[in-house]
């Protein structure tokens, strides 16, 4: 039988560092994620569950950390922005985006790249209609989406 | 985004679930969370305890049987969406499915969160009753059914009673065809005015976001003008906001409803 | 916003007067009421934990009559404060008998501001539509029961918004 | 030297010449790095020991007395720090400084309300916890009794005798108003051949709002009584103008730190009341205090883009369509307090005649108070307000003479061979070809198939419109404008600042008197560096953000008003001049007394021009001067290698009578064409083709031109569609989130055609002209297209800016309401 609990240390790994921190059970996932464990690539745009700045990947399971309590996390694996480079080495999304000009102020950006790598791996051969659904929860008020979509096209195609 | 203080539990079986939300009036069920935690984040509605059903694997199943398919109340948009058994069974689950919001609330959020929310907006209540679905919902005197039709009882309210669960739904097998039409807040946003139509001969059209819960109209035949007449004949009441005046509802639902009707009809 | 309705009880006009004005009886109407105190026979209040199906509202409400005419008509004023929400409603009752039944026209002005706004306009008003006629289907209640007390048979229990 | 490019396919009309070195080329953004690996710093980032956060309580009230705050409850709670109310900030701060003249300047704004409240969600109180959700908690703890007042939501109603006053100080909600007479309206009526009249054209309520919302960290030193504050205001020169007065300290008390910020688009100006709570907290509690804001506290209590309402216009025409002016009477509706305003019921005022040659223009502008949240500027700011009435009157005009909106735009559009071309109100329009744009934007969007689309489209039931927009984006304002609006204002003119200098290890370091929110300063300020001292944009280094206290700065430095490419590059040239002047120096010196102009400066060396092999490092010319200076000849020793150098742009007080003068150094213009479909049924409407055709003289970086281009577009297409901030009668928001507030997403976005042609500004250094905040041209585009895809269901007047589908709807089931609006007297 689980009892009912008002806060709790929970354990996740996230980008492959396993972190252990006690955290009320009303505790978004995005706060525990930017505050708790420093990790402040992961951003807030909204309060509704709108804009996808927040976006990380659970499980495999690409989602909005302001949507899910950090205590439900407990055990994840997570990815976050700041585990797409592999020991200083860009993904191949984050040039695309560079060489694209996908971002402007890049405050969408990591939620955006999440996305995009959620869909890539998935979909490695995404039509530009795949690509604007898969980012649809994500908000830029900058780019207008133009260059974000040719930027996922692209490494896309430089994926294959 | 901050939201007030609230006990968690997680239970790994309905029988434990069901223990847990008896024991706290208060108590909500959480399962994908995209309307819940919103609402507690915004402070609006509090609960005491949060009653987490992830770990509970047994609904998350969708299984094929004699008589239709049955979905699992923790089955995600996503899964939905991609399942072979629902296109093969009753594809129009799938096709509403995909048109929920965005990636990152389809992997998350379920069939059974979106009908107990019963947000008038939502997509799936109005797809369940015109299908004719029957809810399972389970509590501490045991397990009753009940139509989708009488399901819904208000704006967030609905026939799991406090200490209940939703623990199934079952979509009857396809007979005739079955449809679905929206005017949305931009493309795949909130419903303004949704309509989910099954047609088998006469037509069952169930018109979303024009009432507190969807409203059922049977038509005899699928054919236009049938349908707006019977719209008609309905003499909706819709509420009015920023997206649309009552007036302009009433109009959508004309429109929506032939629309759902025609694809059901050409599907049969 | 304005809701406006009529209804009809097969009570006399006299037995649904007292239930109108019965602060008690009134009490029993309120969607969640936790707590009800009176202050005179005009001014009364009450706290209150409205269901909401996904979480509840917790709201203190401040009644005053304003205005009666026995045995036809009287009108309220309410005002809640809760933490999501601000309520401030004006309503007005006029009855009137047909034969052994009584008929009542209501209308309501209810407006509510505060975050509940923020979690969309587009199902505040079903809401208060439908926290409306639960108030309404207890009020048939109590007027039933006050019938029944009238006609000495036992009381129910005060109903509660899950059997509205 | 013309091209054009869609996304599919890139069409080119001339070729382009290529210019030397690294401006004109798109070259990688040094922002890029850190911001796609998440290592970007916004202010929420900045943590500091035992910061406490800031949770403000609102007024859920439009309109209210408050009768008494009570925090005892709060206080209680275990971790809260304290708290601040309306009657300590009375005591500690005095009023904002006021642009306006009586009335508006009777105003008094605090940081906290003090005795009412005037719009919902205006802060009544501040509650300082451990954490984020204690504060919450916390502020709910914090009992306000109201006394609930009639609120005022219709800008129209504001100065009818029976509406409720705002603010009792200024008498009335009456802010500024003023007459702008140019050129002579009776003869032009007397010589119009027809005149149009239109009752009411309603420009809404949006904002662009940025996806940061904002927030700061303050801390405060004791010892020098110093406040610290790492935050997202995008203009901490006007922000320190109304602190300091307000908080009693020297501006020098006030640092502004940033390094991030998720956009602004005028949208982080007026912070100001925020942050000085947050400085009197942090004083207070002796201790850090971090304040964000939530993105419902943004919609609902921030800053609105103004909202405007143009009364009896009329517009008068000669038969052939030739424009000859216009009058109207605008209303400006700027919320519950001015902040930055009344400054824009001057500043639309740099577009007096939009695109246009007209020559008599009469306008009576009022701006008044109503009980909704604040404005602020907001991308294209109040220009774009007027450039749409523009725009909607030549629409209008076409549509009610039967005339081609093409051919009247064309015949009056100011022309290419005119330029510079003086408006009636003086400004200077610099450069340009605007019909040459048309003709682009029509190319793009196949204007010769349209028929054929319009028969197409009606075989499927939709009815197929095109629209035009075309626009102006001033940029450099010469804030001697301000004096229009209150002669005794000491403003005019416009400056920044840039520092370029040679360290010792032959490092070149740049800072900028900007705060960049996104476009790029860090990058183009390093190519015009680079190609200055011959050396690449990555040896260049260029600190990224602002802080008060380590970058030069001046009186209007910050990053607004589409002005970065002028006065940021500008400063940026003017130093890295004054440092290559320096290099040759110590280098003709060192290099055996050769005269300087002998020195040329190319690959991270001074060499002799006709010598080559005698050449020096920049590492050695920066370590002569930093640390073996006694080896340099006495008359160069005052040789630093750190130059700063002003850019002043040539402006002249206007002429404050007739209200005449050149406002703006530079125009960018902005040619839109919008393809849509409507469905007849529904008012749901699509965009399938759509054409942005910009012209912003030479272009520094091109790519970060485009995705100005692309993002203003993409602002200008939410607003026409979905953006609006809506009030209720009670002066409740209804659309104070992005679940009701519904900003464009992947799916909504039509694929967008760009073309673009240079039009070298002769007025700045680089042939630049500020881009970048667009004119709305979009906006325009959108309602143009709808009224002509509406024209055979009752051909209907789009009279309001946004257009939902209801809105679209409701102009098919009732032609006759919106028809009602105009009327045509012909002579």
């Amino acid at each position: 039988m689980s009892e009912p609990v008002a806060q709790k240390t929970i354990g996740v790994t996230v980008n492959g560092t396993t972190y252990e921190r006690e955290v009320e059970a009303r505790r978004l996932l995005v706060h525990f994620i930017r505050d708790d464990l420093d990790l402040t690539g992961t951003h807030v745009g909204c309060d509704t569950g709108n804009c996808g700045a927040c976006s990380v990947i659970v499980d495999g399971t690409l989602l909005k950390s302001c949507m899910m309590l950090a205590i439900q996390a407990d055990g994840a694996l997570i990815e976050t922005v700041e585990g797409l480079g592999a020991d200083g080495d860009l993904h191949r999304l984050q040039e695309t985006f560079g060489e694209h000009h996908a971002l402007q102020c890049g405050y969408c950006t990591p939620g955006m790249l999440m996305s995009a790598k959620a869909l890539l791996d998935e979909n490695p051969e995404p039509t530009e209609r795949e690509i604007r659904r898969a980012i649809q929860g994500n908000i830029c008020r900058c780019t207008g989406y133009v260059n974000i979509v040719e930027a996922i096209a692209a490494a896309a195609e430089a994926g294959t | 985004m901050l939201l007030a203080s609230v006990e968690y539990a997680r239970p790994r079986s309905v029988d434990e679930a069901l223990s847990l939300l008896a024991a706290n009036p208060n108590g909500r069920a959480l399962a994908g969370g995209q309307t819940l935690v919103n609402v507690l984040k915004a402070r609006i509605a509090a609960a005491e305890l949060l009653v987490d059903l992830n770990d509970i694997s047994e609904l998350r199943e969708i299984r094929e049987t004699d008589e239709g398919l049955e979905v699992g109340p923790m089955v995600t948009y996503t899964q939905l969406a991609r399942a072979e058994e629902v296109h093969r069974g009753r594809p129009i689950l799938g096709e509403v499915a995909a048109q929920i919001a965005d990636v990152q609330v389809r992997n998350r959020g379920t069939v059974g969160g979106n009908v107990c929310s019963s947000d008038p907006t939502n997509h799936l209540p109005p797809v369940l009753v015109a299908l004719g679905a029957t809810m399972k919902v389970a509590g501490a005197s045991g397990t009753r059914t009940v139509p989708a039709e009488e399901f819904f009882l208000g704006v967030y309210m609905t026939a799991v009673g406090s200490g209940e669960l939703l623990t199934g739904i079952s979509i009857p097998r396809r007979e005739g065809g079955d449809g679905f039409a929206s005017v949305t807040i931009g493309v795949d946003g909130t419903c303004i005015v949704n309509a989910a139509a099954s047609a088998n001969g006469g037509v069952r059209v169930a018109l979303g976001c024009v009432s507190a819960t969807p409203v059922l109209v049977e038509v005899a035949s699928a054919d236009e003008e049938s349908v707006r007449a019977a719209v008609g004949a309905a003499e909706l009441d819709p509420p009015s906001d920023i997206h649309a005046p009552a007036e302009y509802r009433r109009q959508l639902a004309r429109v929506v409803a032939t629309r759902a009707a025609r694809q059901a009809s050409e599907a049969a | 916003m304005k809701v406006a309705g009529d209804r009809t009880f097969d009570v006399p006009q006299q037995t649904v007067w007292e239930v109108l004005n019965d602060p008690a009886r009134l009490a029993k109407t309120i969607p969640g009421v936790e707590s009800f105190e009176v202050e005179d026979e005009r001014h009364w209040h009450a706290t209150s934990n409205i269901p909401l199906g996904l979480g509840s509202l917790k709201m203190r409400i401040r009644f005053e009559k304003t205005e009666e005419r026995p045995p036809e008509y009287a009108s309220l004023k309410a005002k809640g404060d809760g933490v999501g929400a601000i309520m401030s409603m004006q309503t007005q009752f006029q009855l009137s008998s047909s034969g052994s039944e009584t008929l009542m026209h209501w209308e309501a002005d209810v407006s509510i501001a505060g975050p509940v706004g923020s979690m969309g306009q587009r199902v505040l008003q079903p809401i208060v539509r439908q926290q409306v006629s639960n108030v309404l289907d207890a009020l048939d209640k109590q007027v039933q029961e006050a019938a029944r007390a009238d006609s000495g048979a036992p009381e129910q229990p005060a109903p509660s918004i899950e059997d509205a | 030297m013309t091209e054009t490019s869609a996304p599919t396919s890139a069409l080119v009309v001339e070729e382009q010449e290529t210019r030397p070195g690294f401006i004109g080329t798109s070259v990688p953004r040094k922002e890029d790095r850190r911001l796609v690996q998440g290592e970007g710093v916004f202010f929420d980032d900045v943590k500091r020991h035992g910061m406490g956060f800031v949770h403000f309580v609102r007024s859920p009230y439009a309109h209210a007395k408050i009768v008494s705050v009570d925090v005892a409850r709060a206080l209680e709670l275990k971790d809260v720090y304290g708290t601040l109310t309306g009657d300590e900030v009375a005591i500690l701060t005095d009023p904002f400084f006021e642009m306006s003249v009586p009335p508006g300047s009777e105003i008094k704004d605090y940081a906290l309300a003090v005795g009412k409240t005037r719009f919902v969600g205006e802060p009544v109180a501040a509650v300082v916890a451990a954490t984020r959700e204690l504060a919450r908690d916390a502020a709910e703890l914090v009992e306000v009794e109201y006394e609930p007042l009639e609120p005022l939501v219709d800008a129209r109603r504001a100065q009818e005798p029976d509406a409720p006053i705002l603010h009792e100080d200024a008498g009335s909600n009456l802010v500024w108003e003023g007459v702008f007479d140019w050129g002579d309206w009776d003869s032009c009526v007397a010589a119009a051949d027809h005149v149009v009249r239109i009752k009411e054209l309603h420009f809404d309520r949006f904002s662009s709002t940025p996806l940061e919302c904002s927030g700061c960290l303050v801390e405060f030193n004791r010892g020098t009584g110093q406040w610290t504050m790492h935050c997202n205001h995008q203009m901490p020169g006007i922000g320190a103008i109304w602190m300091a007065p307000a908080l009693r300290v020297g501006t020098d008390k006030l640092r502004f730190v940033t390094q991030d910020i998720g956009g602004a688009f005028g949208n982080k100006i007026c912070l100001h009341p925020y942050f000085v709570a947050c400085c009197l907290l942090a004083r207070k509690l002796n201790r850090p205090v971090q304040w964000t804001e939530w993105r419902t506290d943004q919609h609902t209590a921030n800053a609105h883009g103004n909202e405007r309402w143009f009364e009896d216009t009329e517009v008068a025409v000669k038969a052939d369509g030739t424009l000859l002016g216009f009058k109207t009477s605008a209303i400006d509706d700027c919320g519950a307090f001015p902040r930055y305003e009344p400054l824009g019921c001057i500043i639309w005022a740099q577009v007096t005649p939009g695109c246009y040659r007209w020559q008599n223009v009469h306008v009576d502008f009022t701006q008044v108070a109503t009980n909704k949240s604040p404005v602020s500027p907001n991308r294209g700011y109040s220009r774009m307000q007027h450039l749409w009435f523009t725009e909607r009157v030549i629409d209008i005009v076409a549509n009610e003479l039967g005339l081609d909106p093409v051919a009247v735009r064309k015949r009056n559009y100011v022309k290419a061979d005119e330029f510079p071309w003086t408006t009636p109100n003086g400004c200077v329009y610099d450069s340009g070809d605007y019909a040459r744009c048309l003709d682009i934007a029509l190319e793009l969007v196949e204007h010769e198939r349209i028929d054929e689309r319009r028969r197409d489209a009606e075989s499927r039931g939709k009815l197929l419109g095109v629209g035009i927009g075309s626009t102006l984006d001033s940029g450099t304002n010469n804030f001697g404008q301000s004096q229009l609006l209150n002669p005794d204002l000491q403003f005019s003119g416009n400056n920044e600042v840039a520092t370029v200098k040679l360290d010792i290890f032959g490092e070149v370091v740049v800072t900028l008197g900007t705060v960049p929110q996104g476009q790029g300063h860090e990058t183009t300020a390093a190519q015009v560096v680079a190609d200055a001292l011959g050396i690449s944009p990555d040896e260049v280094t260029v600190r990224p953000g602002h802080d008060t206290y380590w970058n030069s700065h001046a009186g209007f430095s910050g990053t607004y008003a589409s002005q970065f490419a002028v006065t940021g590059l500008g400063a940026v040239k003017g130093a890295v001049d004054q440092l290559a002047g320096e290099i040759r120096t110590i280098a003709a010196a060192v290099l055996g007394g050769v005269p300087e102009d002998a020195v040329v400066l190319e690959g991270g060396f001074a060499k002799l021009r006709d010598n080559p092999e005698a050449a020096i490092p920049f590492m050695g010319i920066g370590a002569i001067v930093n640390a073996n200076n006694a080896i340099l000849p006495e008359e160069i020793r005052h040789v630093t290698l750190n130059c700063r150098y002003v850019y002043v742009p040539p402006f002249e007080v206007p002429d404050k009578e007739r209200k005449y003068g050149n406002l703006t150094l530079t125009y960018a213009s902005q040619i839109h064409v919008c393809v849509l479909e409507v469905d007849p049924e529904t008012g749901a409407y699509e965009i399938v083709d759509y054409a942005a055709v910009d012209d912003c003289g030479n272009r520094i970086h091109p790519q970060i031109v485009e995705g100005q281009v692309h993002g203003a577009t993409a602002q200008a297409l939410g607003a026409a569609t979905h953006e609006t901030f809506t009030y209720d009668e009670q002066g409740n928001l209804l659309t104070p989130n992005f679940y009701d507030y519904h900003v464009p997403h992947a799916l909504d976005m039509p694929p967008l055609k760009t073309g673009y042609i240079e039009s070298p500004s002769p007025f700045t250094s680089l042939g630049a002209k500020g881009m970048g905040e667009g004119g709305g041209a979009g906006i325009h585009a959108v309602c143009a297209a709808l009224q002509d895809a509406l024209r055979p269901v009752g051909n209907p007047i789009v009279y309001d800016s946004c257009n939902p589908p209801h809105r679209v709807w409701e102009l098919i089931s009732n032609p006759e309401e919106s028809r009602g609006r105009v009327a045509v007297e012909s002579r």
